[in-house]
Order: C-alpha cells, then structure tokens, then sequence
C-alpha cells in the first residue's frame, strides 16, 4: 500500500481519530510547560530586563507563521499533482492557523518593541515582511470563501498559494533593500557563538516543540471538520437528487 | 466524424450524465432534447472542450469545432460588422475574412443593420448576429445551445436554410433545443441519461 | 509570580494576548468541529 | 492575437473608458494628497515620489476588473477559449491591452503631476524610466489576479486583495528608484530589479493566468 | 425597504465581499504608502491624518460601481423601479447599505491602521469622529455617481472622475479635524462642518439619485 | 381594464411603433406578434411605464402592473427561496410573503431547488424562477417579454396554467412572444404600427 492512501478521506478520518487526542494533549503539555519554565523560572537578562520573556511566545509563533505557509504551498503542490482531496482541504484548515501565529507575532513583535525600540511598530524588514504575510493569508482565505464549488477552490487557491510564494520571497528582498532594520538577525543558529544563552534554550525548545504539536494536532482537527463539511455536502446533494 | 463514447460529464462537480454514446456522421445533425436542467448545455460544454469528461471520449478532427452558447458575446459598444470582423479574425487570422463576412451578414439578413451597434440591437437581431458569428468560423462540427431562442418565424428559417447548406457541404451538428426547428434531423432525448447518484463526481471521495 | 520590574505591563499583555489568540483559534476550531459532527450525524442518519 | 488587442483597445476608446480614464484617476489621486495632507511645500517634495507611485498603482488596480469581467458575463471569454487562439496569447494580449490604456498614459502624464507635488528636478528622469519599466508588470500580475477572481461575481475587492501583496515589490523598486534618483544616488539598482520583475511576471503569470482562466470557465 | 437593505447586506456578505473586503483595500493602501514614502516614523506621522483619510475615500469609491450596476444588469432594477418601493426609498437603502459595509467597518479599524502610520496619540478620538461623521456622506455621494453612471457598462473609471470632486470638501474638513486633534487644536469647527455635509447630502441626494436613475433606466 | 390610446413609442431617441391602440378587459389576454425588431419589447416597456410615450396614452389601475423582461434579476448569490422572498417582500411589505412564496415554488415546480443558489441554475430552471417571481408580485396586470424562452414543454404548460387561473381571477395579461403558448387569446400583430420616419423621435426638432 502506498502512502498516498492515507490521503484518502475515509482511512485519514480512521487514523486521525486515535491520533488527535494524543496530539492535542502533548501539545497542551509541550506548551505547559516551556511556557510555565520559561515565565516563572528563567532570569531576567541583563539587557533586555524581563521582556525575554516575550521570546517564548514570539518566536515559536514567528516560526510556526512561515511554516504553516510552507505547509500550504506543499499540499497545494500534492493537490495540483495528484489531486487528493484531503491535501486541498488541508491547505485549507491550515490558513486560519497560520494567520493566528502571524497575529501572534506581530503582537508580542509590537509589544516587545515598545521596551527595546521605544515604539510599538517600526518599518523594519522583518516586521514588515510578516505584514505582508498576513496579507497573503487574508488573500488566500477570502479566496477559499468566496468560491461555491470546492473543486475549483482548491484549484485557484492552489495557484494563487504558488504564484504567491514566489512573490512572498521577492517581497522580502525587496524589503531588505528598503530598510536596513533594527530587528536581531537570526539566533537559533546552530552557530553557539551567537546562540542565546542555554537558560533561555531549553524551555524556547519546549515551547517550539509545543507550537509545532499544536498546529499539527489544529490542521488536523481542522482538516477533519473539512471533510465532514465536503461529506455532507456530498450526501445532502445525492439526497436531492433522489 | 464526431463520435462520443460512454461520456460522463458533471456541473459544479455533480455528474449530470452518464454513459453517453452517439456517432454523427458528415452532413447529419444531431437535435438534443429533454427537460429542462437534464444536462443540454452541460454536454454541450464538455463536447466543445470547455470541462473536461469525467469519464469517457469525445472525438473529432481537431480545430473544426465551434460553439454557440445562450450568451452571444455580442459587444455593445462594436458594430454588427466590427462584431463579426473581429470572429472571423480571430478564426482564420488572415485572408478571407471580408467575403465570409459579407456571406454571413446576407444568410442572417443583417446588411440592414451592419452599422449599428451591438447593443441597440433587439433580442432576436442579436441572436442573428450570434449566429452569423457562426457562419464566419468556417468550422465544420457545431456546438448550437438553443440556437433560435427569441428568433421570429422568418429567422428560424434563414437559420434552417443556413443549416441546411452547412451540412449538405459536410458539416456536423448537435443542437439542443425545446422548440421545432424544422429540420429532418435525429433526435437523442437525454432523459434516459440522467446520472445515476455516486456517479464519480468530485464527491465521490466523500461518500 | 516572578518580578517583572518595569516592564510589567508589556511582558504580562504579551502573554495575554497570545494565550487569547491560542484559546480564540482552539476553541473556534473546537465549536465548529462539533457542530459540523451533529450536523453530519443528522445528515446521515436521515440518509 | 493582434484582432483581439485591437479590439480591446477599440472597445476601451468607443466606451468613454479608457486612456482618457485611468489617467483622471491617477490625476485625481494626486491632487487629493495635498488636500488631505495639507500643503506645505517641502513635506510634499519628499512623499512625492512615493505618492506617484502608489496613484499608479492604485490607478491600474482599479480598472483590472474589467480586464476579464465583461468578456466572461457576455460569453465572449468561453467562446474565445473555445477559438484557435491559444489562451496564454488571450492573457497576454488583455495585459498588454490594460498597459497600453492604463500604464502607458500614466507614464507620460507623471512628470506633469509630479510638478503638482513639487518632486525634486533630478527625479523626473527616474520617474519617468522606473514607470515605463514597472507598469507592465504591474498589469501582468493584474491580469493574473483578474483570472482568479472573473467567476466571482463582486470579485472586484478580492482581486484588489489579492493583487496588491504581488504588487509590493514592484512598488518598493520603483519607489525607491525615483526616491534615490531625487536624493542623487544611484537608482540603477532598484532599476534593474524592477525590470527583473517584469520580465519575470511576463515569462511565467501568463501560463498561470491561461490556467485559472481554464478553471473558471469549466 | 427594509427587505431591499437585507438582501443588499446578504448579497454583500454572501459574495464574499461585504465587510471584509472594504477593509482589506483600506488596510492595504495604508500599508503600501509607507513603501512608496520610505519608512521613517516621523514624516509618516505627518501625514498620517491625510493619508487614512485619502485611503478611506478610495476604500468607499472602489465599491461604488456595484451599488447599482449588478441589479441594472440582471434586470432587477427595472424590475425594482416598477415595483411599489419608491425610489428615492431605493435609493436611500442602497447607499445605508454601501455605509454599513464600507464605511462602518472602516471606521471602526482605522484607529488600529493609525498605529501603522504612527498616528499621534491624541488623534484618535477625532479619527474616529471624523470618520463617523463623515463616511455616509461619501456613501451618500457615491450612490448618487453610480447612479449618474448605471448605464454605461464601464462606468467604473467615469464615476471615480465625477464623484471625487464631489469628496473633496468631505475629505478636506474629515482630514482638518484630525490634524487638528493631532496638533492638538481645537477641531470642533471642521467636525461641525463636516456634519452639516452629510446633512445635507442625505436630505438632498436621494431626490436627485432617484431622478437620474429613472432617466438611465428610461 | 387596460386601454391604449393612439401610443407612439421610440427607442434610443428613434420612433418604433406609433398609433397602437387596444383594450384589454380584465380576465383576458392579448399576444403581441411581429418580427424581430418591430418593438414589442418597447412598447412593453412603455406599458409597464419604465420609459415614457412620445403620444398616446397607458391606463390602468395604478400600482396593478408588473413588468417580466428577457432579463429575469435572479441573483446568482441568493437561493431560490431567497430570491422569491425578496421580491414577495418588495411587492408586500409584510404579510402572507410566505404561503404566496410556496404557492409560487409550487406552481413552477421549483419546491426541488428551492435551497438551490440562484447562479447554479439551468437556462430554463432561471426562467422558471423568473416566472415565479411574477406570481409572488400578486399583481393583476402583467407585462410579459418572451416569457417562455428556453421552457421545455411541461414548464410551457405550467406557465400556460398559471396564466389561466391568473386571467379567470379577473387578471389581465400583454404577453410578446414568438412561439406557440397554448393560450386561446387575440393576437395582435404590430407590423402595421411600425413608426414611419420623422415621427417625433427627439431629433424631429432638428428637422
Ligand atoms: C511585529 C513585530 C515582529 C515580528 C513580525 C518579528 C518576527 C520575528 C521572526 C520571524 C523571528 C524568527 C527569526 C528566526 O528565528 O530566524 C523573530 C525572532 C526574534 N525576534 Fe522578532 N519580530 C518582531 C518584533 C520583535 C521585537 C520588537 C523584538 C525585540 C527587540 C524582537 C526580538 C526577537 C528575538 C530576540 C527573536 C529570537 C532570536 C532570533 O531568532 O533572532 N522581535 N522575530
Ligand atoms: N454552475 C452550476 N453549478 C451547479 N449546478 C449547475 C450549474 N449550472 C447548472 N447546474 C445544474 O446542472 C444541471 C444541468 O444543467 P444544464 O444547464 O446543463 O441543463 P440544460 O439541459 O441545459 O437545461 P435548460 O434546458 O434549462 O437549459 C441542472 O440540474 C442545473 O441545475
Ligand atoms: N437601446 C437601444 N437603442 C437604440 N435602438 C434600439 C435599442 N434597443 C432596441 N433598439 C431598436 O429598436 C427597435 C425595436 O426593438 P425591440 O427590442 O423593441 O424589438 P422587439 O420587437 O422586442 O424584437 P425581438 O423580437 O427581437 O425581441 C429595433 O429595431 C432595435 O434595433
Ligand atoms: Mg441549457
Ligand atoms: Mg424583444
């Protein structure tokens, strides 16, 4: 048996349905505690005062918002190519997801410039290309809406995911080029020159590992009322026709 | 030669029909009936390639089909000649286009009205017009969606006629109307056709 | 609870923010989850 | 090919839109900045070359609708998909056609408005170049966002949603080019990214275009 | 009436336009300024005031050519005009509705798309006031341009040319009364000024709306 | 009673039709016939009082008329029942909009579709619909404009008796149309009416 028949809607509602559970409560525990670890049991820094707290939140978040598009572009991709419904649908629940951790960014973003930059939004590369981010979900969202039948929603939300991939990475360049920014280039590097202290790492690892699990345990969910919503479509229209 | 084999076709991921088969011959024409909503122009569509058939094959000399639909794609702001100037450019790309127009305009008695605009014209003149679209196509195996909708009885004659010279010249075509065209031409009536529920539709994964 | 010293407000509105955001997309994914199951479970037993 | 951008460009002159149109628009955008703004002088000559650029932008925005809407609503776009002519030609020809009486006109009128808002003497140049390089672009990916949107019947602010983050980049470039050019440093950077983008747009969205547009009309 | 609002607002809501979408256009020219301008907080904060309220006029005149022109062509708004609705009833309707699909949800975001463009605190409040009190009277005004343009298939581009004029004196007073409060002076005088506009336009415009109308339909 | 006296009516500024005259009493019908062109969408449009008569006067009983054109105003984004209420809503204000609505779905055969969007329809299912519109109006007096295009032969039927119990309720009816109703009603042939030139079309000052 291939792995593409897992994609099938019948067997994905089969394994999902022990799978979510399990999913949702590692995610629960995940975020419990690397969010417990890191609010009330790491130091202040000695520089940013007790806003590094803020980083628990905020870069998981961040991460999780490029991700959640990646994740998109991919099973759009797997629609396209081999046309399995529930890769669409996927695509599809994941898109709300992501505007939530694109929201969530921007807000502790916002929140901790207000300390370290002295304003809340400022013009920087990075935040600006997170803006317009959220504008391609909103996009992509309002696309899936606005389409009756899901077939040909699938397809154009597809296209339009591709087409605006490409045009998500030339924006950030684009943007580079416009402002040279405040925000901190990357950290997470593997580099341990650069990397922030072993006292912040640990629980920030938690917390990114309870942001993954709580978006794979939501795009399923999600993904699973998609299905119901398409099945009954399906059988409310063989009923009329009866 | 238009042979059409065990079609499905679906509207708005619904099948619609299924286990379509029929072969029309150079110079015949094909009438399609039955009810309204059993799939006329849903089939029509898919002979014509504009949805793809969910099942089974559609088959003719590639580049002589033609399709009219219940919209004429007439433009208001274009003349009766400028309309069909540009049809016929669009189909040949050069060479004959003045004389073909000038035939078509005469068959659907439009000289009258070559210079008015496309939305002054009443219901009936531009279905004349969509028809003598048709005429400057020059292709051989037509698409007709209720053809003579809004035509009066003088029309649907110079339609006949026009139809009439086309297939005795080798021409095909299917035709789906409610109305009598006086033609002496077969007729298929849909109803035994209808989709039978679970036919392979979009939906079908979910059921 | 930790001592946030001046920085109180930000650090503690972080939190509630994105805790709200988490709930707000949990609990509507929840709702519907079980609202789009109901109607399915009418639709097909009606079937 | 060339029948339809003929008759496009007939159909945009015979119907009072047109070339006379998007230009009032982007004339008007510009004038109601100061209004809006307030008039001092200097404060204008440094958001002109940003105010330009975005009047253009919104000017060409605003007639994309049009671009596949009466076409699809009159049947004129499934009997087109059904002609010889290959759709990818068709998108190619409607963008061209949108440049040439949207793009085209508002390069040409530009450096008369950016009198109105005081830009610097150097930038004319710029503006001028950074415009005739950018506007097709941005009617290319209008066209694409057209496409997607052409079944839907109130698809006008969806297509403006959808289209305006692809048109980000091509703003920022052609900004920033005139921008430096009013500063005297050198735009041909910016220049040469924004003539990348288009000829990117122009060797890719068409075949994406003719796609959504299959999608649409099945 | 009422029946003739709620179809409207269910049609809007419907379509996937409506609310959302008349936002989203405002959302996204307020981001896009700054890319055209550059991003220093500074000159953004200056021309903020005029810059939300140019934004919300263009969000209200992006919509307006749908007021009438899907009912014209489908047929309904002759049916409408022969039915027992008064027209200038119909009128009325329409631009409430077009109001509580575009101006309201605008209104009530703009104090959030000020942040972008580092609006000074103080303004806010006559942000907000402003834009209340201002905003049906473009929705007021715009009615009457679709109506003046129904007839013409693309009368988009024409009705933006005729009714901008017609919002200059919305816009100058809304954005006074904001770089007013910004600067922290007294701007009762515009507000006040900007209501007596919107007074008039609805004690007025319906009569002239419903007159153009039965003469395009004629 | 519906009285026409002496009307001239244009179209686009140019005479079509001038010195038509007839009655109509209540519990009858009158079929306008006449070539494609001649103006019977004019002078129904005239009737129905959208555009106004050059000459001539339209009597009947205020806010009795209502008025079917080729174009039917269904909305693509509102369901069939939806469609119906609004229009039950305009014509009432309040009341009995709903047993008037089923009567309607019920009468065209439409309680199948009812919960379908207006915009999926078929040509002859939108037409339908069209026609239920007119029952929900509860108007007496109808102006029809080729009420029946598209129809197959059972919704023709339907429509025809509708028409009947609408005229036996004392309604009154104006009906173009270029096919065969099955309506023993008088006909009324409008080539005889057709305008000569100059007859005070909105140029004639110019003259
Ligand atoms: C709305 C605003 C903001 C957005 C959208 C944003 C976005 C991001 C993103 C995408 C990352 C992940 C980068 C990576 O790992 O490669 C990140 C990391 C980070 N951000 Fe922000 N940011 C914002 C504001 C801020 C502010 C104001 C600060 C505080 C000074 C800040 C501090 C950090 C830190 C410390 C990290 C983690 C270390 C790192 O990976 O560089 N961010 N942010
Ligand atoms: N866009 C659409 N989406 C979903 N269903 C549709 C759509 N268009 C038509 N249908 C449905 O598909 C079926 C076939 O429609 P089609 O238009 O092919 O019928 P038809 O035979 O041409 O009828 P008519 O004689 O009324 O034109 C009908 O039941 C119709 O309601
Ligand atoms: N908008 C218009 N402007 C100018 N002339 C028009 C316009 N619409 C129609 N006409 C012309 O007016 C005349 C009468 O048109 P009308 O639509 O009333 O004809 P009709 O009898 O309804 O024909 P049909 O049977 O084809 O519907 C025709 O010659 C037509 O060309
Ligand atoms: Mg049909
Ligand atoms: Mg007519």
């Amino acid at each position: 048996m291939s792995l593409w028949e897992y994609a099938n809607p019948k067997r994905f509602m089969g394994w999902t349905r022990p799978v979510l559970p399990w999913t949702f409560a590692l995610a629960g525990l995940c975020l419990a505690v690397g969010l417990i670890w890191g609010f009330f049991f790491t130091p202040d820094d000695f520089r940013q005062g007790s806003t590094v707290k803020i980083i628990y939140l905020h870069v998981p978040a961040a991460l999780m918002a490029i991700n959640a598009w990646i994740m998109m572009l991919v099973a759009s991709l797997i629609w396209v190519v081999r046309r399995h419904h529930v890769s669409a649908l996927a695509a599809r629940a994941a898109a709300p997801v992501g505007v939530v951790m694109t929201l969530i960014a921007l807000f502790t973003g916002g929140i901790w410039g207000q300390p370290m930059w002295g304003t809340y939004w400022a013009w920087d590369p990075r935040l600006t290309s997170f803006l317009i981010l959220f504008l391609f979900y909103l996009g992509y969202i309002a696309l899936w809406e606005a389409i009756e039948d899901p077939d040909t929603a699938a397809d154009l939300t597809s296209v339009l995911c591709m087409v605006g991939s490409i045009f998500a990475i030339l924006s950030r360049y684009a943007v580079l080029f416009w402002n040279q920014g405040l925000h901190q280039g990357a950290s997470l590097s593997l580099d341990a020159e650069e990397n922030v202290a072993d006292v912040f790492w640990f629980p920030l690892l938690v917390c990114i590992a309870g942001f993954v699990l709580l978006f794979i345990a939501l795009v399923l969910m999600r993904t699973r009322t998609e299905i119901r919503v398409r099945r009954m479509r399906a059988l409310e229209a063989r009923m009329r026709r009866a | 030669m238009l042979t059409v084999s065990n079609l499905t076709c679906a509207r708005g991921g619904v099948p619609v029909l299924s286990g379509v088969s029929f072969e029309v011959a150079s110079g015949d024409a094909l009438i399609l009936r039955g009810p309204n909503g059993i799939g006329k122009t849903t089939l029509l569509r898919t002979l014509a390639g504009l949805q793809p058939a969910l099942v089974g094959t559609v088959d003719y000399p590639e580049d002589a089909g033609a399709y009219a639909s219940h919209a004429d794609g007439i433009k208001a702001a274009l003349t009766v000649t400028e309309n069909l100037q540009f049809w016929a450019d669009v189909y040949e790309g050069s060479g004959s286009g003045r004389t073909l127009r000038e035939t078509a305009l005469e068959a659907f008695d439009l000289l009258d009205l070559h210079n008015r605009m496309g939305g002054t014209l009443s219901a009936g003149q531009k279905r004349r017009l969509g028809l003598a679209r048709l005429a400057v196509t020059a292709r051989k195996v037509l698409f007709l969606d209720e053809p003579t909708v809004s035509l009066d009885r003088p029309s649907v004659k110079l339609f006949a006629d026009w139809l009439h010279d086309h297939l005795s010249n080798g021409g095909i075509a299917v035709i789906a109307t409610h109305i009598d065209l006086g033609l002496d031409a077969p007729e298929l009536d849909l109803t035994p056709f209808k989709a039978a529920l679970d036919q392979g539709g979009s939906d079908e994964a979910f059921l | 609870m930790p001592d946030l010293g001046t920085y109180a407000v930000e650090v503690l509105s972080a939190y509630a923010v994105s805790i709200a955001l988490l709930a707000a997309i949990v609990g509507l994914s929840w709702r519907r989850y079980v609202r789009v199951r109901a109607a399915l479970e009418r639709v097909e037993k009606n079937d | 090919m060339i029948a339809l951008l003929l008759r496009d460009l007939r159909l945009a002159v015979r119907a009072g839109g047109g070339f006379g149109l998007g230009l009032a628009f982007f004339l008007i955008v510009v004038v109601l900045v100061p209004f809006g703004v307030g008039p001092e002088t200097e404060l204008l000559s440094r958001i002109a070359p940003g105010i330009l650029w975005v009047a253009s932008l919104l000017a060409a925005l605003l007639s994309l609708d049009r671009i596949f809407a009466l076409d699809y609503e009159d049947g004129s776009l499934a009997l087109l998909a059904t002609s010889p002519l290959p759709l990818e030609g068709v998108a190619l020809m409607k963008a061209l056609a949108h440049w040439i009486t949207t793009g085209l006109p508002l390069t040409i009128a530009a450096p008369a408005l950016g009198f109105l808002l005081s830009l610097a003497p150097e930038a004319y140049v710029f503006l001028l170049l950074s415009l005739l390089i950018g506007t097709p672009a941005l009617s290319m990916i209008g066209t694409f966002g057209a496409a997607l949107t052409v079944g839907l019947r109130r698809g006008g602010l969806l297509l403006s949603l959808l289209v305006l983050p692809l048109y980000v980049p091509t703003l920022i470039f052609g900004a920033e080019a005139v921008r430096r050019g009013a500063d005297a440093l050198d735009p041909t950077g910016a220049l040469l990214l924004l003539g990348g983008i288009t000829a990117g747009t122009f060797a890719l969205l068409p075949f994406a275009t003719a796609a959504v547009l299959r999608i649409n009309l099945r």
